[in-house]
């Protein structure tokens, strides 16, 4: 089956287009394109509205965290060229903050998911609360170094 | 000619007898625990959110007023049907003639807008 | 002349006022419509055609606790979800009675070490009747509102829940 | 005249319509909807952090919890990521009995939908019937694995068990009656006027609004786009069959409804044509007895009965997932609600709340 989401060499033109802020990690079962934030609007730009990319549709958007640094994927994917790419941004530190991508797709649920829940703060988003925990809970759950609070100050 | 409202007096005290009989043995054999949370209002779980005491919309009251309006309409044609074997052709006609004059008003309402939602 | 206890024995039956009101409400308890998770599903199955609870009289579900005297906590209970769920619980008349349907509900089930999830309804509120089972399937439900039954028309058998 | 004040109503976590434990704070003046905020978190179990701790296999369960309603297609999609990562090849017999279960599941799906949609506009015959018809299916899925709503029945590299010997003639005894019972549906829903009322041109949406609201399956399709991802980016062997992708034309509450009512015959053909090809053969790969994907990280999605379900699993090595993320369409469907149930009446939100079809456990995870 023919694998849409772009490889090693197929991300070429884009380290051209990007050449000292982008890196292409093609080891894993899928290349990803991996950037740092002060230049992600532009390659989200480029990504978008780039007449041979075409990413009109944002899959899914999430974080990992890699205990010394944080890495947010975003899977996007063009219906028109049938192609998907997978773009990761590294930020260091202890709270990472990202330019959000609400500019140019629908991502306001998964954005303050990923706030909520890792800490990632989205410059830019506009209404950046949390969506799953209760208002007052501190703590970001998925962090690796989350600790569940006792029983008893959850009641 | 008295004894005929001693029926209507009857009616009057069977019709209030069976809803006090029902609350008033639910009232005697029901457990009372009156408890602050449960005088707090329901709204589905959570607390209510600004006053509740609001000047709503007028058109709530104008539906009611135009469902009033036919349904004491309807009160009367039930008096008319119980008594409609004895009542001879005149009151038949009699009956349709203030049926029409309803109908008028409901077209006069419909006309209006006092059936749409605004 | 002389009464025969045997023939009047057969045709009267002599009951306390409790037991005969024990006898109606166990018969007809309105279920709150509270589910939360997969065992709501399987709760609207046990109302619907095949597993039919109005056979028992326990079909019509409310929607506002004002009107129903049993608290089917069919799901995972969460620390956000626990507030409002006893206050759902406080606002419902007495006698009310409480179902823990499903392991979630029971004792936090396959998410007990979550850090969202309250292990174990019992918790929070008073359970009377705990159904095992994930999803228990409609006929266990049904049998734990028989089981409810039960306990509604002979309460020396479980525990007092609330200072009746 | 003092001005009508407007208030704020809680459609809140316990409520008859809102299909689980959502809030939806309502800002409203007199029946007119002016904010519909939608708060979730009532039913977030962390799955997320569980998956940390749990081994592949393990994980498979907590799958058939997210969308309690069409678990087959969320074991599919999470045992086709593993596979992807650890590059197994599923025998012929299991690609095609994981179609028939998940497309089974998708007719179960839409039969809860349209029978929960009837009872929030008040059509409880209808609900009896679609839940009377549910039943038929969950007795096939109860004879293949043993459960009525949470299967666990596609594993990793293939599936748990063969079908016993009378699971066919039973699937093909439903496929014969589906065609009627479709027949009844339409009499009694489709052509309801009452229920044409209530969800025609309500909360309409454009397919270049439902694309910038980001919604995917039936939503998007009723907005005429054509994106399904059986179609678009087939997975396993979805490119054998020939199935049509039903589209609606205004893209309102009643095509929503339609093009699921239509993708419920469709899934019928894919069946079908599944049973007719279904070969012999084992159904359960060789799969390591420890299940260790390499390190590296993979996404792959597939279209469950409710959008474009994604499950994006990083691996490092060892036989516990360091990090499981999973796509959930209903999540990020209700970002609709609030753009479009803008000017409605109350009524109305209860039928676009009906018609998004959100399931808590998807929504929360």
């Amino acid at each position: 089956m023919n694998d849409q989401w772009l490889d090693g060499e197929r991300l070429q033109p884009l380290q051209l287009k990007f050449p000292e802020q982008l890196e292409i990690a093609a080891d894993g079962a899928q290349a990803a394109v991996v950037i740092a934030p002060p230049a992600l609007p532009a390659l989200m730009e480029e990504l978008r509205y780039g007449a041979d990319w075409q990413f009109s549709m944002l899959s899914n958007l999430t974080a990992v965290d890699y205990k010394t640094y944080f890495m947010v994927v975003y899977h996007l994917y063009s219906p028109a060229l049938r192609q998907g790419i997978v773009v990761k941004c590294r930020c260091e530190g202890e709270n990472p903050i990202v330019p959000s991508v609400t500019h140019w797709w629908p991502a306001e649920f998964q954005e303050r998911e990923v706030y909520d829940l890792l800490g990632v703060f989205f410059t830019g988003h506009g209404d950046l609360r949390r969506i799953l925990m209760p208002d007052d809970y501190s703590g970001h759950p998925l962090r690796k170094d989350f600790q569940a609070p006792a029983r008893a100050e959850k009641r | 000619m008295l004894h005929e409202f001693a029926n209507v007096g009857l009616l009057l005290f069977c019709a209030l007898l069976f809803p006090l009989l029902a609350l008033g043995t639910a009232f005697f054999i029901r457990p009372k625990k009156p408890s602050a949370e449960k005088a707090i209002p329901y709204e589905c779980g959570v607390d209510t959110v600004g006053e509740t005491w609001v000047q709503f919309r007028i058109s709530y009251f104008l539906y009611a007023l135009v469902f009033i309006l036919f349904d004491i309409e309807t009160v009367f044609l039930y008096l008319w049907a119980i008594e409609y074997q004895q009542l001879g052709l005149f009151a038949l006609i009699e009956m349709f003639v203030f049926l029409f004059i309803l109908l008028l008003g409901y077209v006069y309402a419909w006309k209006k807008g006092a059936l749409e939602w605004k | 002349m002389e009464v025969n206890n045997q023939e009047l024995e057969k045709n009267f039956i002599t009951t306390t006022v409790d037991k005969f009101l024990n006898i109606a409400r166990s018969n007809s308890i309105w279920p709150l419509s509270c589910g939360l998770a997969c065992c709501s599903m399987e709760m609207m199955a046990a109302a619907a055609a095949r597993f039919d609870l109005s056979r028992f009289g326990y079909e019509v579900f409310r929607a506002s606790p004002r009107q129903s005297d049993l608290l089917i906590v069919a799901g995972t209970l969460t620390w956000k979800m626990a507030g409002p769920l006893k206050r759902l619980y406080d606002q419902m008349p007495e006698p009310k009675y409480v179902i823990a349907m499903g392991s979630c509900a029971n004792s936090g089930g396959p998410f007990a070490d979550s850090y969202s999830v309250v292990p174990g309804v019992s918790e929070i509120l008073p359970v009377d009747v705990y159904i095992p089972g994930c999803p228990p399937r409609p006929e266990s439900l049904i049998q734990g509102m028989l089981e409810l039954k039960k306990k509604i028309q002979n309460p020396e058998l479980g525990r007092k829940t609330s200072d009746e | 005249m003092p001005k009508a004040q407007t208030y704020i109503l809680n459609m809140g976590p316990q409520h008859p319509s809102t299909h689980g434990v959502l809030q939806v704070v309502l800002e409203l003046d007199g029946e007119k909807i002016i904010k519909a905020v939608p708060q979730m978190g009532y039913l977030h179990r962390g799955i997320e952090k569980l998956a940390e701790s749990r081994t592949y296999p393990q994980f498979i369960p907590y799958t058939d919890r997210l969308d309690y309603v069409s678990a087959m297609g969320n074991n599919l999609g999470y045992c086709q990521t593993v596979e992807k990562l650890m590059q197994i090849e599923v025998p012929e017999r299991a690609q095609y009995l994981r179609v028939i279960m998940a497309e089974l599941n998708r007719i179960a799906s839409h039969l809860l939908f349209m029978s929960s949609l009837a009872i929030d506009l008040g059509a409880t015959t209808a609900m009896i019937y679609g839940f009377r018809d549910r039943e038929d299916i969950l007795d096939l899925f109860d004879m293949v694995s043993g459960a009525r709503l949470t299967y666990n029945y596609i594993r990793i590299g293939g599936v748990m068990a063969d079908v016993p010997a009378d699971f066919v003639p039973a699937l093909q005894k439903f496929i014969d009656k589906f065609p009627a019972m479709m027949a009844e549906y339409e009499n009694i829903l489709m052509g309801n006027e009452i229920l044409q009322a209530r969800l025609k041109n309500i909360a309409v949406l454009s397919g270049e609004q439902a694309l910038a609201l980001g919604l995917t399956g039936p939503l998007l399709r009723a907005s005429g786009v054509d994106y399904d991802i059986r179609k678009i980016e087939p997975y396993g062997i979805y490119d054998r069959f020939d199935f049509s992708v039903p589209l609606g034309k205004t893209g309102d509450n009643f095509d929503r409804y339609a093009v699921r009512m239509q993708e419920m015959t469709e899934s019928v053909r894919i069946i079908q044509q599944a049973m007719e090809q279904l070969p012999a053969g084992e159904v359960m790969a060789k799969v390591p007895r420890m299940i260790k994907p390499p390190a590296g990280d993979v996404y792959h999605r597939i279209e469950n009965s409710r959008g474009e379900l994604g499950y994006y699993i990083v691996s490092d090595g060892t036989p516990k997932p360091y990090r499981v993320h999973v796509r959930r369409p209903s999540f990020i469907n209700l970002q609709m609600l609030d753009k479009v149930c803008r000017g409605l009446m109350i009524a109305d939100a209860v039928a676009v709340l009906a018609v998004l079809d959100p399931l808590m456990g998807e929504v929360d995870c």
